[in-house]
């Protein structure tokens, strides 16, 4: 990732920021790997959530100081963290069926390519020679009740991430509900992207500009 | 703050709607959720379909409900059992119908349900009454029905102790369907005999994590089914 | 069940003595209700079993004292036992994999009857009015390593029970693998019932003309 | 009287045979049996299949299993991580065939293996890559893809303590696979810092009942892989 210099929008923390925002009180939440572990630090006042991954822990709490960790108490992107009270720690069949089942109220995943109908890409270029690792993505989106997306709108080299339909291999079909950009919150409406709320300084324009299918401006 | 607990039996079956599928836990009186399943009688709903392994002795918890004419169609494993009269009628009297399914069947159907897997294939029943007119399905050679995963509005369940995130522990042999109900019903109720703060639990020996559980009420000394039947008290 | 009056063959208790000799150390069985309980009680010296109830108890002991018990450690029975040191409670879908998946070695069951290739009856006579009640027979017999029948070798009227198809509704198919009579030990083979042994004082000619279906001797 | 303890590493695997299935537990170096892995090298065999989540780190445990080209394919959600080099070269050579398995279903397929389920329906994968030329059923409005039980000859697991009935404990997040691979291989091996007698443990704490268990053999300081690879250590 590299740091925003764009003087408009959001940061990345801002993005987070935004984003915890609309989690209420008491959700069950997953967050992936990157920029989504960012919302945890911005969660509101007065709200707790209780935070899931998928490898077996139930009320994941920071990273320990150093020295203080155990090797195997991790989160999904293999770093050490610690157990809130009132966790619980399971094994991967049950870890799974909350995410399958439908009881995690939230998954909040980065992006490769978000299409207007909801298809994410977010697991592989599709490259013939990359090594293909695809971890738990697929279930994150198949079974959680709410999807959210957080990215920055345009890839480094400015191409739009938010486009018609997905080149890249899906992650699932038709499964986010909601995008968390530098640029804008976007909503994926049965009619295609919705804008919900432009960052500090963004103009509709400079968004649509950016965004590589059909975008409606806020109601 | 996060705070299962509700403060009456009452308050914890209030939104039960008529109509509504309620799995209950227990095997016999072992995990049986009487105190709950009494305040269901209480709160009037009727036309229910239960999931329960059993149909319950006597003419209290399950049996009682079954009793008043609360309960339109059953889907268990073992509807007889010592001191059960109340479901035979009902049955023969085609008030009450019968889904009957193998046990260990059940039990992964709730499984299922509660995980997210819409149907899976079984060797239990086949070349049987209960595989007829089942989807049959020969895999390496072996036949296997197809069955489906089951659900629930709601789940009343006897747990020994929770904490106010909903994580339950139980009672020996008390457990059996209390954990996958659980996850399987989309407002899981719980009655346990302690409620303790967050984090007053291991969290390496919660049974049930608090995701599944949407509410848990403290009932300090539960009766047990076979003790009021033996005292001939009958409910409500 | 009735009190045998018979003086030749087995009586209910040598019946199951004579299965538990068929048992090896360490085998994780499952005793169903009626006379495979009792197989318990006849365990040789120097071997342990350990005794799975499908309600969730893997190392199940036996019954307590008067008093001594808990209404919620019971068998499938519903009666009140105990727990040996080394148990493990589990939920029902855990239980059920342990049968199911192969895990028991073996299962002891009763029988109404059990047709020549290996069919078993034990659920229900099929009775337009009786209640149907199936519990966990037919995944006792679905998964499990081995299954033994033990049961008298007719009806208390003198009908076979050992039969060349069964009249009453299956609870599997070409499930069973021995049969343990109060007159003899037969196995289930490719070729139908074959005696094992003679129970004392029985001839094979009376064990012939009480089963259903062509028998064979010892060899 | 029941003993499942083994009294060393080399001889809780000395009967693994070319061409075996392994299952392998941990997610990264939570949960992954080291020792066992290491006594796996040490005994020679080849040909192996191995289940696993990941596919190690450095080039010692399961990276080193498969740089000394004993494994020709791996079952696996995640076969990249930090500090992963030998991997992606055996895969680049066509060495090592790899079979990519989104992780809940990969979990889902050990679970259904130990539990006698031979194949079941889920949502994940649907209309993806991974889901292509899979059996596909539309249940309830909704599509969901058939995927099969995975079953192993070994699995190779690490736990934190056990009894001598093969009754399994863990340690936090490193519980991971191991309680579901125990369930779905012929022989299950696991390793742990200390064994008691039986009726030491809680019967109500066990999480892996000891009928799935085989053997157990006590490695009191297990090595840690992160450990191992920033000492710049390579096994063998």
């Amino acid at each position: 990732m590299t740091t925003e210099a764009s003087t408009i929008g959001w940061t990345r923390d801002e993005m987070a920021q935004r984003l915890a925002l609309d989690i209420a009180n008491g959700l069950y939440v997953n967050l992936g790997i990157g920029i989504p572990e960012l919302v945890a630090k911005h969660v509101p006042e007065g709200r707790t959530l209780i935070y899931h991954t998928e490898n077996g822990l139930l009320g994941m709490g920071p990273s320990p100081r150093d020295g203080d960790g155990d090797p195997e108490l991790i989160n999904a992107g293999k770093r050490q963290v610690s157990a809130n009270p009132g966790a619980a720690y399971f094994h991967h069949a049950d870890s799974f069926s909350m995410i399958r089942g439908g009881h995690l109220d939230l998954s909040v995943l980065g992006a490769l390519q978000v299409a207007q109908n909801g298809d994410l890409a977010n697991w592989s270029t599709g490259e013939p020679d990359a090594i293909p690792a695809v971890g738990g993505a697929m279930d994150l989106v198949a079974g959680v009740k709410m999807v959210y997306v957080i990215t920055q709108h345009t890839t480094k080299t400015g191409e739009p991430k938010l486009v018609e339909s997905c080149t890249y291999p899906l992650t699932g079909r038709g499964v986010v509900d909601r995008i968390y950009t530098d640029l804008a919150v976007i909503d994926v409406t049965p009619d295609g992207f919705q804008v919900v709320e432009l960052g500090p300084g963004v103009e509709f324009e400079t968004v649509k500009a950016q965004t590589g299918a059909p975008l409606r401006p806020a109601p | 703050m996060i705070d299962k607990r509700v403060s009456s039996a009452a308050e914890a079956v209030a939104d039960v709607r008529d109509g509504a599928t309620v799995m209950i836990g227990g095997f016999g009186e072992a995990g049986s959720p009487v105190e709950l399943i009494h305040a269901l009688i209480d709160q009037g709903v009727r036309g229910l379909t239960v999931i329960s392994n059993n149909t319950g002795s006597g003419e209290v918890g399950l049996a009682a409900l079954l009793k008043e004419k609360r309960v339109s169609k059953v889907i268990c494993s073992f509807p007889r059992t010592a001191n059960s009269t109340v479901f035979p009628e009902l049955y023969r009297s085609g008030f009450t119908e019968l889904e009957l399914v193998p046990q260990g069947t059940l039990a992964e159907r709730i499984r299922a349900g509660g995980a997210g897997i819409p149907a899976f294939f079984t060797p239990t029943g086949v070349g049987t009454p209960l595989g007829e007119g089942k989807e049959l399905r020969t895999i390496d050679g072996r036949e296997y029905l197809l069955e489906y995963g089951l659900h629930a509005d709601f789940a009343l369940i006897k747990g020994r102790a929770a904490d106010t995130h909903g994580n339950v522990l139980y009672n020996k042999t008390a457990r059996n369907f209390g954990p996958i109900m659980a996850m399987a019903a989309k407002t899981s109720v719980v009655q346990v005999e302690h409620i303790v703060a967050a984090g007053e639990l291991d969290p390496e020996t919660i049974v049930t994590p608090g995701i599944f559980v949407s509410r848990v009420i403290e009932i300090a000394k539960p009766a047990h089914e076979s003790e009021l039947v033996a005292a001939g008290v009958t409910y409500p």
